[in-house]
């Protein structure tokens, strides 16, 4: 293993083939972990009628990193599956929110832990699970829910991915990596559930075997292409957290 | 939440009040908003683990300007510190620990309790979508549920209610409410005020509360310190 | 967080209140992460009546370690949960054999990946799931399943324990943990779903935050006693693999 | 499995035909006996993973003796050696992988195979238990299953068969199998016959076989180097 890197050239090479229609996750909370620089190359490739997974959409905030929010206004999104479908602050309003209202995109709203648990299980060959989360709720309405132990529970079903994209710190040519605190996040769950994984790194990619074998975070065998982060202002990196403009 | 001058309790006052029921060895999540303010209060020397959605166990303070690191953020995006003994993991195993009861108490806010514990936190009247994040993995999981909320709305109006109007995001799960006006459980059949805000009277609660008002017979004022 | 430490000064110390009639599970696969040293520990405690969820009981070879088996023969065990009730190796006749086959011990066998499975979804609160694993076979006979997508599924419910014994390489007082190589294997899995955690650890026991964040395999909240291994002959170790006796 | 002579192909060659099926790239996994000695054959620079139940993603061979890591066995619990980028993982994590299809063949030991694909190698006839292992998991959710086992038993009996009389392991996995006789394909409704033994006859096989015996149009004499 690991005789070939998974390294490529550029953004736009990593995200050169995907076809119109795909399901793609895209991994970040908050600012850590956000691929921003493939973001930025999937507005430029243009794929359309994309389905996007992820936490949120950002966007409320200026300055405005590349957000996935773009790709909405970018006319490239059929659809959404996120766990805010609206701001925190009832009082923001996201750029999203204009193409849900008017019924362009599609969306579907799933607690941030169902959403990371669908994801866990399509990695993980589980067709389907019960979970106590929005039992009693209007996410609930009109869905199989089950009694066990006395408990009721919602049967919730795995979310496959044609494509993750996530951001990492370190990684080695057979696609093992690292993050650095909280970029981790959702980032190794959209991994396991893609058929195609594309990460994009903060450090240059290290040859196989630099990562010792009980340090990897996520395995090599779920990473297909990586792509170095150029320093700024080339590359896109996290900033400080800028304050909201009211 | 609004930074209106409001009656009782200022905002760190109510996070204040709520943390003072951590206890030793707890592991507590805290929301975005006020409840945040719950990791400022002194507490002694009681052994907290603060939990984040985004995987991150053992968080502290803020961290001072100049110092931060970029890629740590607790549920808020506020760039934190770590305490030792800190782990991370990522969002599957975070939400393990949610949703497999390791969270001895979750604070959020809300727009509206019930008096059967329900609460309502992720979607306004009206609204297309919503943001749940975390909520109601917290909500639903954790042991125990804890909201901190002003009183009344902008307009005036009630947030403690016999049943919500707004959709809940779980049902039967508050144990506590602080708000500016007092401390309060649902009971089921009501609320019972355990104590009460400096300023205010039990006759004003009671006409800003729109569910049945029960008064502990051992109420008194808020305790604000250990 | 940390302030106190986890470590108590002895095995005994750290089985002492083990109630007779509890669910304990043991990590390990052959050598590796296997708890020698609380299995020691408790039988020499005596607990009665308790259920034993491990990979399998070990005892076919020569000479042996503390084993699971061993706590069987002492007359500790009611029930086992296990990935192997007989050897791999047909011709192996188990000590365990003899008390399934008399009746004295009852046994439920469950493949390995649903073992793991059901152990990970009690930690997580997931009460069960589907999965594709022994449909059409004897181990699925009478049973719930279900067709999703056009395939065939079978109910899996999580499974609770009361305790974990497990081993470790490295421990922080706030009982963060680390595994060396294969050594891990179901050790962080149990680690989640126990009430209470017991850790056998290779090396002295480090001051809380020692082990950086990003480094730590098994997060301290699961983790509620840590006893360090003593050298040699007084603390148990792995040992090469013994050729088998024929 | 036995030692005794057999006719046919030796242990290591069966294994070196099955090997040479791996394809660049494939993450395989190798059952204890002799599928464990696909990893003994030259199959020159394809880029092969080899995962272990117990979480070892990119293991290589047996380690030297005196250099043994006694916390690093395969799924045999033989002491191995790492390839550069391994990686380790828990074992949630690792039926994970498998059960989620990223293991593109799994080699395994049998007792019968059947012209469905059924197999059976976890329970002898009367045995009370069994030896499951993660023999279940990987049969259900690798993308190929691929059998190496003896022709016949050491009564003569033959092992591949019209329908399992052993306790299955899964239905109509199974894609290719390597005896000591030669190599096959389970169709449905037969044993395709693709490759033969050397000092082997068709009709030899036919009368050790207990299914329908069909003969691929270009037999062939068992390959054995790539």
């Amino acid at each position: 293993m690991g005789q070939k890197s998974k390294q490529l050239a550029s953004f736009r090479d990593a995200v050169a083939d995907i076809p119109d229609g795909s399901t793609i996750a895209f991994g970040g909370f908050a600012m850590p972990g956000t691929p921003f620089n493939l973001i930025k190359a999937l507005l430029d490739h243009g794929a359309k009628r994309l389905t996007l997974v992820a936490n949120t959409t950002g966007g409320a905030q200026q300055p405005r990193m590349p957000d996935i929010g773009m790709l909405v206004e970018n006319g490239q999104v059929a659809k959404v599956i996120w766990a805010f479908t609206a701001a925190t602050r009832p009082t923001d309003v996201l750029p999203f929110t204009k193409y849900y209202e008017s019924g362009e995109v599609d969306a579907e709203l799933v607690p941030q832990g169902t959403l990371a648990e669908r994801l866990r299980a399509a990695g993980a060959g589980i067709p389907a699970f019960y979970t106590p989360t929005a039992v009693g709720t209007e996410l609930a309405a009109g869905r199989e829910t089950r009694v066990i132990n006395g408990r009721e529970y919602l049967l919730e079903y795995a979310l496959p991915l044609d494509y993750a994209f996530i951001r990492a710190h370190r990684a080695d040519a057979a696609g093992n990596l690292r993050f650095h605190r909280s970029q981790r996040n959702f980032n190794p769950v959209m991994a396991t559930a893609a058929r195609c994984t594309i990460a994009e790194v903060d450090e240059p990619i290290l040859p196989a075997g630099a990562i010792d074998a009980d340090d990897v975070h996520t395995a090599g065998i779920f990473v297909h292409r990586l792509v170095q982060v150029p320093p700024a202002p080339e590359g896109l990196w996290p900033t400080k957290r800028q304050e909201r403009a009211r | 939440m609004s930074e209106t001058r409001q009656k009782g309790l200022a905002r760190q006052q109510m996070a204040d009040r709520v943390a003072l029921e951590f206890q030793d060895g707890w592991i507590v999540n805290l929301g975005v908003g006020i409840p945040t303010m719950c990791s400022n209060t002194d507490i002694g020397d009681r052994d907290i683990t603060y939990h984040s959605e985004n995987g991150v166990i053992g968080y502290g303070g803020v961290a001072a300007a100049g110092e931060e690191d970029l890629n740590l953020v607790n549920a808020g995006g506020q760039n934190v510190t770590l305490k030792p003994g800190a782990a991370v993991v990522h969002h599957a195993d975070s939400f393990g620990i949610i949703r497999g009861g390791h969270i001895d108490v979750t604070v959020m806010g809300a727009y509206q309790v019930s008096m059967g514990g329900d609460f309502a936190n992720w979607k306004l009247a009206g609204q297309k979508g919503g943001g749940i994040g975390g909520a109601m993995d917290l909500a639903a999981c954790a042991k125990r549920v804890f909201i901190i909320l002003e009183h009344v709305t902008r307009k005036g109006e009630p947030r403690l209610v016999e049943a919500c109007d707004l959709p809940v995001t779980a049902r039967g799960v508050v144990k506590l409410v602080a708000t500016n006006y007092g401390l309060f459980e649902p009971t089921g059949s009501g609320f019972l005020l355990r104590e009460i805000a400096p300023g205010l009277t039990v006759e004003e609660i009671r006409a800003s509360t729109a569910g049945t008002l029960t008064v502990a017979p051992d109420l008194r004022p808020v305790r604000l310190a250990g």
